[in-house]
């Protein structure tokens, strides 16, 4: 017998036979033993991003990482992670609209789908390719605010929740993990969608500021991170700064990741690139029209652009090739006018969409 | 600016969208055209609307045009900013007044799809987005408003995939399920704004923009369209005062209410 | 048919034959609607504290209130609700610990029940008196962790939620509203607690700093608050000052109670005393020490006690009587040096307890 | 203070608990004595512990003893501050090693009532103050300790009300009931430190404090307790150095630890 109770109906839609690809996100007992094994004690956790990669990243981990779709993403460790090739991975998040690279390098084989694309920028084509010629499969379905819950009932310590999102949608015809069922408190009939906590393997979550402990400050949205951190069985933490824990002791309002959840502390600027990080920089808006415009068109642009953009070693050469110093004091301005933290009257936030057919010399990432 | 240009469609709808907000509302907006419509709405007829985002972000300081809900202009300055669980949870919880959702395909119930377009599910013909925050606003949110193209093949008699439950299958369905609020209230297409019938809960003709008839509307939708009593109205279109205000104070650049050669 | 599935071991055992007395805590369909009701725009919505007990709290109402026993606990507002008078109200929180003088003036007549006491202090006698004496009777009995997952549910939008706390205890067995059931995501034997989203007619909050719109923020533990303000039909909260709303744009983080939540705003300086309010003022150890050594012992003593304190007609009869000016300014600087805002090298903590036999002289309720 | 008093009863309780207490765990307190005895083990055999509190409270700065645990020595520059349902979503999540719980009666697989004494719970002889956090703690922490007076109507064999299941009806039925965690593995009394035997998970003396005999324990107990094999050893006492930083760091004003007279 299964230990654990799937959704037929979605079984057999999504065709998944064997099931043990599904066990670990819902497995609170082996996630509660993770969290107890975790070494507890304020100590320095500080590594390099390889060293964070190597020793918690696995072939065949469940991952998620933070923000936003282009806000506060972990995409410099993610590229980590496509370079150290590590396979067979399954993405979630919500929504996860930065990792579709993941699946183009064949490092990600399964996902737990919630949202895929740029908003009001369209679709993710290759996403959409993907799928159909099989690179990845979709394991389990969801909307944003189902996926929060199952995060959220993980951090609160719950084996799962009812809610009624989902209700009467096609999504729980396609999600082993949810189903619909009578609320226990009533008795008139009460019909609920029940939610089970959901513990990826390992979080890779960007931070503007931690201590070395793993004590991580964020501003701006949140979204899930917290919540995301304290089920994961393994957090990597890549930040922006790393301040001494007084800082956080002076002002504790903003620390939001506990360091007991925290295996590792990277020090990482502009560890969100080509994403933004508020209070840092903005997003490279070219980059990301080129991605969804070019790139997601069809597989060879794709290898193309990823072929141009993953062979830099580090996040100091995708910076030179997004603009370099130019970029790095255009993009602060950029996002602290956005955020009304610097005078934003004058500011002029216009520029040129990457468009096919576009002149290289008008190519500017941001 | 030129002003005395005349309205273009996006404008339009942009305004259309507006006319949905009434005043002291907390509405939940994505980006695009429903983040300029309540804009437009707040310089306009309903100056106390509080603006919520999916990201967690709550009533920013006005400033530009988000291109992400994620991004700092739905945050700029906010006095609070939600997780992502509390931000459907206000929704849940009755302090969300309206909202305002995209599709790919909808059917005459408002029911909605953005997650495929085929009949396999393993093998679509595209797949799109998929829910996002779009099932848990049409689930908990006490009214709705659905955006999108109007053709006979996106207004279906059955969506390839119910993504964001709207009336269910009419009548008192919706809430026989379970589901809170009162769904969708107004469906906007560039052919018309349409309502639903009170007790079948199908989708009714409110009124049609200028110079499209009801037959084209019709033809431009794959299910029987309901008319309403008597004589169609017209789409009230805005005044020039409005038209003014769009374009220079909401959306100045035109980053989504302009139509190249238009 | 009662709507509502109520464990019938619990009903049996709280010897609770009308059920109807239950259900408003766990209606979230006319919570809801309640909150749909409220004006959601951001209006001023100051008013004195005479007029918002009068308008948002009515005769048979489930109320809560802030904080954490001494800790920002709504004491002023309460008092209030004690000269109007207000009848048969259950009390609801996670601890209740300063409410047990509303069951000594007739005001409560229901208790759900997690904790109440003194902490090391030790046990409420009067509240075990009060029980015996049948002055006012317990409708369920929770967990701290139990109730503020209640709570947390409704403040997420969840019809009810499974966890561990309280399994196999006798807590179960005299709380009509959960239950032990099977986790749903499991097909091995893996027992799990219900409980339901929980949902108090009226909770009185005080906060630090308010707008007039009803922001909220709260420095130091927010406990419930946040949660409890979400879910609750009615929110009055009482605030040491009034800010602009400015000061919260400039400074986010602390910002933890949404406006669209609140129904009255009091600007009530001292609205905690003789509890604490971080950041403006110590509580009144000698007070509590008296309450629960001396009035709390039999009727006649807290009869008298109460009357003492309760005819005061304000915060400012009650703050001369605890000690005026000068208590004041000294409980100031020690929360401030408790709080390690003001330096606490040479600070003395130490006061002469109030012990039976204490010379009048000598009480001093600081 | 003189360092060169004997060790009272309280001292001597802070002690034991602070050696239940191992370098780099994160310690659940409440206030009391357990607030001494954490503090106590931080200063001497376990510098790298955090404590953390039902309040919300995580990691204060240094400072003076707390009355509340909400009140500010819990919290005091703290990095961070949860609100309760996580405070105790810590402990489910297994982040949480150890923590310490008072009761009014236990019984011998260590469950615990701290809910009222007698036999009807709408009449009791006393009620007392409920569980507070003291379920949650016994149901979701890692491991649990238990420190109370003992005495015959104290250590009971039925305990008038299960407020927080210990080892519930011995053996692995804790586990087969389906809660978390080890349950408690010691309890600490003014006469003896106990453990679980762990194949029953019966209560069994573990050391016996100086000058108390095994059958002086049983007879302030009402259970049969188990013994260890062999010589039952004494309960190790504080080094002059230990009580030094109990009296003189800890504990100044001997607010939980001296007691009127001695």
């Amino acid at each position: 017998m299964n230990k654990f109770n799937y959704n037929e109906v979605a079984l057999k839609n999504l065709q998944i036979q064997d099931t043990s690809v599904l066990d670990r996100l819902v497995d609170y007992e082996s996630a509660r033993e993770a969290h107890v094994k975790k070494d507890h004690s304020q100590r320095d956790k500080r590594m390099s991003l390889k060293e964070a990669v190597t020793e918690f990243v696995s072939d065949g981990d469940i991952y998620t990482d933070s923000g936003f779709s282009y806000v506060r993403s972990a995409n410099q460790a993610l590229m980590e992670v496509v370079r150290q090739n590590k396979k067979d991975l399954q993405m979630i998040g919500s929504p996860n609209a930065c990792s579709s690279f993941l699946i183009a390098t064949g490092n990600v084989k399964y996902a737990h789908a919630s949202y895929q694309g740029a908003e009001m920028r369209g679709y993710d084509r290759h996403y959409s390719i993907a799928l159909k010629t099989k690179k990845f499969r979709i394991l389990s379905d969801w909307s944003h605010g189902a996926m929060a819950l199952g995060f959220k009932a993980a951090q609160l310590g719950l084996p799962g929740l009812f809610c009624k999102n989902l209700l009467g949608s096609d999504i729980i015809n396609y999600n082993p993990y949810v189903r619909e069922t009578q609320n226990i408190m009533r008795n008139d009939r009460d019909e609920v969608v029940f939610v089970p906590a959901l513990f990826p393997d390992v979080s890779i979550i960007h931070v503007q500021k931690a201590d070395k402990f793993g004590n991580g400050f964020i501003y701006g949205p949140t979204v899930n991170d917290v919540a995301m951190a304290s089920a994961a069985r393994k957090v990597i933490l890549t930040a922006e700064e790393i301040v001494p824990t007084s800082e956080f002791r002076n002002n504790n309002k903003g620390v939001v990741i506990p360091f007991a959840c925290v295996n590792a502390v990277v020090e990482l600027p502009f560890g969100a690139i080509p994403g933004s990080c508020p209070g840092y920089y903005y997003w490279s808006r070219q980059w990301w029209e080129k991605y969804f415009r070019y790139a997601a068109m069809n597989e060879e642009n794709m290898q193309k652009f990823l072929e141009y953009w993953l062979t830099c070693k580090d996040q100091y050469e995708f910076l030179d090739r997004l603009g370099g110093a130019k970029w790095i004091v255009e993009s602060r301005r950029q996002t602290l006018a956005a955020e009304y933290q610097n005078e934003d009257d004058r500011f002029d936030f216009s520029y040129r969409e990457w468009q096919a057919g576009i002149k290289p010399e008008d190519e500017l990432y941001y | 600016m030129q002003t005395n240009k005349p309205i273009n469609p996006l404008e339009m709808l942009a305004f259309m969208i507006s006319k949905q907000i009434s005043d002291h509302e907390i509405v939940y907006v994505g980006t695009g055209l429903p983040m300029v419509a309540a804009i437009l709405a707040k310089k306009t007829h309903a100056p106390h609307i509080t603006l919520v985002y999916e990201s967690g972000a709550q009533n920013p300081a006005e400033g530009g045009m988000p291109w992400s809900v994620g991004g700092p202009f739905t945050w700029r300055r906010s006095p609070m900013i939600l997780e992502m669980s509390y931000s459907f949870g206000q929704c849940a919880n009755g302090y969300v007044d309206i909202g305002f959702l995209g599709f790919a395909q909808i059917d005459k119930f408002g029911n909605i799809n953005t997650h495929m377009i085929g009949k396999d599910y393993l093998n679509p013909t595209v797949r799109l987005t998929g829910s996002g925050g779009n099932n848990d606003l049409s689930s908990l949110t006490e009214n709705m408003v659905l955006v999108g193209l109007q053709a006979a093949d996106k207004f279906v008699e059955k969506v390839d995939f119910i993504t964001s439950v709207g009336h269910y299958k009419g009548k008192n369905s919706r809430k026989e399920k379970g589901l809170p609020g009162n769904g969708p209230v107004a469906v906007i297409s560039q052919a018309a704004v349409f309502d639903f019938e009170p007790e079948s809960k199908r989708m009714r003709v409110k009124s049609l923009h200028e110079g499209v008839s009801f037959e084209l509307c019709q033809l431009a939708c794959g299910f029987e369209l309901l008319r309403p009593e008597g004589e169609i109205p017209v789409t009230e279109k805005p005044s020039p005062e409005i038209i003014d205000i769009l374009r220079r104070d909401v959306d100045p650049q035109g980053v989504f209410t302009s139509i190249p050669g238009l």
